[in-house]
């Protein structure tokens, strides 16, 4: 799916798993539409997105270290993290608070990478001590407080306000984000690289290509799009939270793939994992929506019993679309 | 190369090896599988580190880290199991690495589908380069891998068994391409075990013996006896009594039938399968790659769904809709792909070896122990299989003795019929005969074979009868005595297409 | 012919002995934390010590011996907190009924034969998800994940449920010759376990499965039934640890039994040498790990440690813990 | 400054909104129930929404809530900062907004500006008190304390801790020699505390956050042998049933109570609201203190 992203044809036939994230988020939203009031309203949709860029942004990243065959278990932690760094740094405003707290993200990413690559430790168990180190971090540097942000800088803009009185800065940047690394992987050797590694590690050092480098990547990538999180999280919360991002990592997981992109890696797309991370918050929402209707009240359980019922639902249906694919069932 | 020595965990592949290699030449490197070829390779091109030795490269030693230095510094390699990303387009994994750019950084995508079709064009492909690489047949992946390495620029093409997978034209458009090579000045390191082959494009050989370089000589003058002696290490004129090959000889003793597959369709890529197999008798399907022989095995060993006509078993009404049930029927699948179908690398060669077995080797669902190491070592004494013990993992084994070991597999279940797909395919001389001597000896007691192999010879000599399969259907049907490499051919490319 | 100088096949002994060494590197962690624990940890070296300690890590260990299978056939379960959760919700449900108060025996008998049964269930779903339908593990297992906790608080409306019920209560609590009897319930099934992967067909099968899935299928093995099969007993090994949670608290929390257990788990069975690629069922292993990553928690607990800074130093050890495993296995 | 918050005018029905932060534990679950009990007597259209925890989600909650039009907010705000936003929010979108349970931070958000009033209990208060309980009744000589922590970074624990730590540190018979999180949870607590009485055997007295984490520490209190009551005193917060039981059965010394019942406050205090009358900035909640002497008596009507 490379220049022919736009064919919509070409795209369906080569990626049905794709196509089915679209299709359930086009019905998710159509059914919103039709049965609730206000559900299309401006503030529901600006809220919306501005709550999700944080876990488009966390999933797209997520999907660079999948296209790889690998796993990032830390990200949430990592947002978290970041978010107190952010916070301590929001004085400056946030052209120091932003870059600073991204570092810190790829910080964490490099030292996952420096375990999976250097130390051969499995991205899961690499990824899953992060994941520790980097929440006992967040609690020991906040004193396990929430950290107030300054109010009086332009930090806070990030995260409340609107561009052009449009669309909520976050969601406008990490769009640009999420642009940018659909370039990478469509157009760039890196990008083709990490498909490859996920294709076939060994198939791809042996073709001579840097294999290490493009691992390094994605992994500080991931970092770096967990710390974008964690400055919207700040900025858009008002204050640098230690204990958040708990259970983030399995959701951006399910986003990717509820996008389509095996989780073996070497098959994937940005802009369905986005579709497939707007899917699984939409969820959310319209649940929100439906209590408020008040002919039921669905309780907190009843809401986690249907999430998982919704996830069963699109993945049979994902499994179906895909199984009508010519050739399935055969690997390869 | 001089002395270079490598081990594995102590097992020793290499032991003093040298290969010369002189600028425009062709130069062939042989030996019996587990000699150390593929390992020399690797060495050269970085993949291992060498434990002792020197590598000297255009006068100078060689500093080459790894694939990618090995590639900078002008070597290509197709390494002997495929390498390349079936998931990918056949574009991407022909210039991954090299990709051509827009303004330095992006990739031209029209560009590279346009160089990638350019270049499969001089070996005759003309596919959708678009297309994953997965969705074709092994040769023409072996042939982008080909293509690729050739349109490197390289100062040197190392080959490890590049035609192992192919058909007698895509080896005489290879064989092109090589002399071209050779004709631009570009050396050529040709690893085969198809002698003929040599004698047709190199112009020096290396043999290689345990690890050892034992022989070097220009390829005039040379005799297949002269190589085959110093590969085996023994004398020639022991070979010539014994002969060539196991195959031929045994006149076709007609039995009932065993197996009928009539009008069987599993899909486009088998439309209609035609086939009769008695006992005492090897059934050859012949066809050009892409011919559908692969998807008629899958489909009598109830892999592929049948979704017309009917495949008769003895006469049972019914097919085996299973593997399972295939097995327990006496039915036995030797798959093409080795690494991909057939072996389990982390398990030892004893537990890959009764794979297959399993069922019949529990009783209350417990593995009989005592009678798995004996039926192991006896297979392994009977085909002789080079292996440290039977607890070896079979990763750690040479690519022929792993066939050894997987056609013990379905030895070992006494089938009635087996499927065997290009079982000698990356197997020395030596075993070969050995192969071939076993399917022989197997059909000899009133078992039947289906043999699938691109090797005309193999074919030609093996085979009783030989059907035809081209797009999917069987076309003809030819008997032995009578058939010749010529007839075959003659009815294989009655109508050829390489287009998908 | 080509080679006579075969070496009389050697005695399997010799692949035990290699799957020993693959652990040695957990065994020296082990020793270090003991040694360590010994010197530094007051009050380490008594009998009481040990009686924490085992009764503690029962759930992991049990939990981890699941884990372990289904890594073996390359996948992962993500479902088993979710599970403890279900199968200990059910538990007092169960004995608490009308008529599990009129037969007290039946009532215990049935309190943990029908939770393991809904287990079962679970696993059975987790199971036909991946085999049947194909579903990525970590998907599959995440719907249970997310909605099993959930299904057992609507069963409990939400509500901790609290009891006394000794017999119950044995479970988690009983003890035969002074030590816990869910440490001797985990070493029994680590007995099982073991000789159901190194003896029987099942576990070889399992083994071939984690190694080459489309080999194990061509020669006939039976895929999907075997990796249902690993599902099963994970869940069914899950709700065990799920009802012994409930038997030591007497009581019955849905929202927290089993919480973050999979990580646990998983880290247990990593740490004991399992290979998340598949193709290996180290049953002691995912005790030696789970033991690990208990007397990990219980030193820095003990020491004092403060929980961020327990976090931090937990995450070094089971990274220094998997690598000295990598380097031993290379 | 009443004028410059939203009115809120007297009508039948009112879609009211509540979001709850998580439903992980008995008092948060017995919080939202007392709010779906009082919705029929009081005339609310509920909307509850559970946030599992996460502050960015409660905020995404209240969020969804102002698009459906709510006329009133009760917010159990998950943490003090973070929540500041939604607050605003609502405040912005005319909606009246009580804070229950928790407070946010005074410095960025105001009642009577930003939102209307808090009602509620005082945390460090509670702490406090169970120390001074503590100090009268302790009759040993040395009193060697293990505290079982709150969920480590939430404000109940940094400031049960705090309330306790400032007033025990007063008398000097007292030591704390092992502070540790239990989670809030009943296991947890029990796991924790069979590892520091390892470490520590001569404790004699277990302070822990909530009730659930007492009753915990009292299990494993009996495993190793020890009674509970006569060699260990327990002392706690919350006054679930099961602590009030064990009080009763002399095994726990006291629990200070911390009331989920806010529902029928928050009808009354809404009332009043729009009923015109100004509300006091914190509506604080009476807590009573559960010891041998009532606890029989209040057992039927604890949850
Ligand atoms: N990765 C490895 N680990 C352990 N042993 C190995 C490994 N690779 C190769 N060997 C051993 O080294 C020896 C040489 O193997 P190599 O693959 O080089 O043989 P070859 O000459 O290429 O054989 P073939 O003709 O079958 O390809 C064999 O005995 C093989 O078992
Ligand atoms: N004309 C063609 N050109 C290239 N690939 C083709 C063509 N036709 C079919 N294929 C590919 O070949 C495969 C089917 O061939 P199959 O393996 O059945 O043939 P075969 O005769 O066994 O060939 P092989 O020599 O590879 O074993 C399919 O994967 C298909 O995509
Ligand atoms: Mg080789
Ligand atoms: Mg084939």
């Amino acid at each position: 799916m490379n220049a022919d992203a736009l064919d919509l044809r070409r795209y369906v036939a080569h990626s049905p798993q794709s196509a089915a994230v679209w299709l359930a988020l086009a019905a998710l939203v159509g059914f919103g539409l039709l049965r609730y009031e206000n559900f299309g309203s401006a503030y529901n949709l600006t809220s919306f997105l501005n709550y999700n860029s944080m876990f488009i942004v966390i999933s797209v990243g997520m999907c660079f270290v999948i296209l790889t065959g690998g796993i990032d278990l830390s990200v949430g932690s990592v947002a978290a993290f970041t978010s107190v760094v952010a916070a301590y740094l929001s004085p400056y405003g946030i052209q120091v608070a932003l870059p600073g707290a991204v570092l810190t993200g790829v910080g964490f990413g490099a030292l996952n990478a420096f375990s999976i690559i250097v130390l051969r430790i499995p991205p899961f168990i690499a990824t899953l001590a992060a994941m520790l180190a980097a929440k006992g971090g967040a609690l020991v540097i906040s004193g396990a407080q929430t950290i107030s942000v300054d109010w009086t800088s332009n930090f806070t803009r990030m995260g409340m306000e609107s561009a052009w009185n449009l669309l909520p800065w976050s969601i406008v940047i990490v769009a640009a984000v999420v642009l940018v690394l659909w370039i990478v992987i469509e157009r760039t050797s890196l990008g083709r690289t990490v498909l490859a590694i996920g294709g076939s590690e060994d198939a791809s050092v042996l073709m001579g290509l840097k294999v290490a480098r493009a691992k390094a990547f994605v992994y500080m990538l991931s970092g770096g799009c967990a710390g974008i999180a964690g400055v919207i999280l700040a900025s858009g919360f008002g204050a640098g939270q230690p204990l958040e991002g708990i259970g983030w990592e399995l959701s951006a997981i399910a986003s990717v793939v509820v996008g389509g992109t095996l989780l073996t890696g070497g098959l994937g797309s940005v802009p369905a994992t986005v579709a497939g991370a707007l899917l699984l918050g939409l969820v959310f929402n319209i649940l929100n929506f439906e209590n408020g209707r008040g002919t039921i009240s669905i309780s907190a359980y009843w809401q986690m019993v249907i999430r998982g019922g919704f996830l069963f639902a699109v993945i049979l249906f994902q499994a179906r679309v895909t199984a009508r694919r010519p050739g399935a069932g055969r690997p390869g | 190369m001089t002395g270079v020595e490598k081990a594995f965990n102590g097992a020793t592949a290499l032991a003093g090896a040298s290969l010369e290699i002189l600028p425009g030449e062709v130069h062939a490197l042989i030996g019996q599988n587990g000699a150390g070829k593929s390992t020399l390779i690797k060495i050269l091109t970085g993949v291992y580190r060498r434990d002792a030795g020197q590598v000297l490269f255009r006068g100078a030693p060689a500093r080459i880290a790894g694939p990618r230095e090995a590639q900078e510094a002008g070597i290509a390699t197709i390494y002997q199991e495929l390498n390349l990303v079936p998931l990918r387009s056949v574009t991407e994994n022909m210039i991954m690495g090299y990709e051509p750019k827009r303004l330095g950084v992006f990739i031209d995508w029209r560009e590279a589908h346009r160089r990638a079709r350019e270049i499969l064009m001089r070996f005759g492909i003309d596919i959708d380069v678009r297309a994953p690489l997965g969705s074709y047949s092994t040769a023409i992946q072996q042939l982008v891998a080909i293509a690729r390495a050739v349109s490197l620029d390289a100062r040197l093409v190392i080959m490890d068994e590049p035609t192992s997978s192919l058909d007698a034209s895509e080896i005489e458009v290879l064989f092109g391409v090589v002399r071209g090579l050779r004709a631009a000045g570009v050396s050529v390191l040709y690893v085969s075990h198809f002698l003929d082959e040599l004698f047709a494009i190199c112009d020096r050989v290396t043999t290689m013996r345990d690890g050892r370089t034992v022989d070097c000589r220009p390829i005039a003058g040379a005799t297949k006896l002269d190589l085959i002696g110093a590969m085996l290490g023994r004398d020639t004129a022991e070979i010539a009594a014994d002969g060539m090959t196991e195959f031929g000889g045994g006149a076709a003793r007609q039995g009932e039938i065993l197996l009928r597959a009539e009008g069987v369709a599993t899909g486009p890529r088998l439309s209609r399968l035609d086939l009769t197999l008695h006992r005492g008798e090897i059934v050859g399907l012949g066809g050009l790659l892409g011919s559908g022989r692969t998807e008629a095995a899958r489909a009598l060993f109830g892999e592929d769904p049948v979704t017309a006509g009917a495949i008769r078993l003895k006469d049972a009404p019914s097919a085996p809709a299973t593997p399972a049930q295939a097995i327990a029927r006496g039915i036995g699948f030797l798959s093409e792909d080795r690494k991909a179908e057939g072996i389990v690398p982390g398990m030892s060669v004893r537990e890959n070896l009764t794979l297959a077995l399993l069922p019949r080797l529990a009783r209350n669902g417990q593995v009989d122990r005592a009678r798995e190491r004996a039926l192991v070592q006896r297979f392994i004494d009977a085909l002789g299989i080079k292996t440290a013990d039977m607890e070896q993992p079979i990763r750690e084994l040479s690519g022929g003795n792993q066939q050894k070991v997987l056609l013990a597999r379905w030895l070992a279940i006494e089938p009635e019929v087996l499927i065997l797909d290009e079982p000698t395919r990356g197997v020395d001389v030596g075993a070969k005969r050995e192969i071939q001597a076993i399917i022989r000896d197997f059909v000899g007691q009133g078992h039947g074979v289906v043999l699938i192999s691109s090797e005309f010879e193999e074919l030609v000599e093996g085979a009783d009868r030989i059907v035809v399969l081209n797009e999917g259907r069987t076309v003809t049907e030819l008997a032995n005595p009578g058939i010749t490499e010529d007839r075959l051919v003659r009815a294989l490319a009655h109508d050829r297409r390489v287009t998908a | 012919m080509m080679v006579q100088d075969l070496p009389a096949a050697r005695p399997p002994r010799r692949a035990q002995w290699r799957k020993l060494a693959r652990g040695n590197g957990g065994v020296a962690a082990l020793i270090a934390l003991l040694v360590f624990n010994a010197l530094v940890t007051p009050n380490f070296l008594q009998l009481q010590t040990l009686f924490v300690n085992i009764s503690q890590v029962a759930t992991i260990a049990i939990v981890a011996m699941g884990m372990t299978l289904v890594i073996a056939t390359g996948g992962i379960d993500l479902s088993v907190g979710a599970v403890m959760a279900l199968a200990g919700a059910l538990a007092p449900l169960i004995f608490q009924s009308a008529l599990g108060t009129a037969y007290p025996g039946l009532g215990v008998a049935a309190a943990i034969v029908l939770p393991l049964l809904a287990a079962v269930a679970c696993g059975l779903f987790n199971g036909v998800m991946v085999a049947v339908l194909r579903v990525q593990p970590i998907i599959a297992t995440l719907i249970l994940f997310i909605s099993g906790r959930g299904i057992a608080q609507v069963l409990t409306n939400g509500n901790l449920q609290t009891f006394k019920n000794p017999a119950f209560s044995y479970l988690g609590t009983g003890k035969i010759l002074g030590l816990p009897f869910q440490g001797w319930l985990a070493l029994a099934i680590a007995v099982a376990l073991f000789w159901v992967v190194t003896r029987t067909l099942f576990g070889r099968y399992v083994l071939a499965i984690g190694g080459n899935e489309r080999a194990a299928h061509l020669a006939g093995g039976p895929v999907r039934r075997v990796k249902i099969g690993v599902y099963v007993i994970c869940a069914a090994l899950a709700g065990l640890a799920g009802l012994i949670v409930v038997a030591i608290n007497s009581a019955s929390d849905a929202a927290r039994n089993g919480n973050l257990m999979e990580l646990d788990a998983i880290a247990a069975a990593v740490v004991g040498g399992a290979l998340l690629q598949g193709g290996r069922a180290p049953v002691f292993g995912a005790i030696l790990g789970a033991l690990i990553i208990q007397l990990v928690k219980y030193t820095l607990l003990a020491n004092g440690v403060e929980d961020e800074v327990a976090l931090i130093a937990k995450a070094a050890i089971i990274l220094a813990a998997v690598y000295v495993q990598q380097t031993r296995k290379e | 400054a009443a004028q410059s918050l939203p009115p809120l005018e007297q009508k039948e029905r009112y879609k009211v909104g509540f979001a709850q932060m998580e439903s992980n534990n008995p008092w948060r679950i017995a919080e939202t129930k007392s709010f779906q009990d009082t919705a029929a007597s009081c005339g609310w259209d509920l909307i509850a929404t559970d946030a599992a925890g996460s502050a960015a989600k409660q905020v995404a909650d209240v969020d969804s809530m102002i698009a459906q039009g709510i006329d009133v907010l009760f917010l159990p705000p998950r943490e003090e900062k973070p929540l500041i936003p939604a607050v605003k929010k609502a405040r912005a979108a005319g909606i009246p907004t009580f804070l229950v349970d928790r407070s946010v931070d005074p410095d960025a958000a105001k009642p009577g500006e930003d939102y209307v009033a808090f009602l509620g209990s005082d945390f460090i208060d509670q702490g406090r008190r169970v120390a001074e309980w503590v100090i009268e009744n302790f009759d040993g000589d040395k009193g060697i304390i293990v505290e079982l922590e709150g969920t480590t970074g939430s404000s109940p624990a940094n400031d049960r801790k705090q309330g306790f730590d400032e007033r025990i540190v007063q008398d000097d018979r007292f030591e704390i020699v092992a502070s540790q999180t239990g989670d809030f949870a009943r296991d947890l607590g029990r796991q924790v505390m069979e590892t520091l009485l390892q470490a520590h055997p001569d404790v004699n007295i277990v302070y822990a956050h909530n009730d659930e984490m007492a009753i915990g520490a009292i299990q494993a209190l009996e495993l190793a042998g020890r009674s509970p009551g006569e060699d260990v005193l327990v002392v706690s917060i919350d006054g679930t049933r099961d602590a009030l039981q064990a009080i009763i059965d002399g095994k726990m010394g006291v629990t200070v109570e911390s009331s989920p019942f806010f529902g029928p406050l928050g009808c009354e205090v809404m009332k009043r609201y729009a009923a015109g009358e100004e509300i006091e900035p914190w509506v604080q909640v009476k807590d009573r203190i559960f010891t041998a002497e009532n606890a029989a008596d209040h057992i039927d009507e604890a949850y």
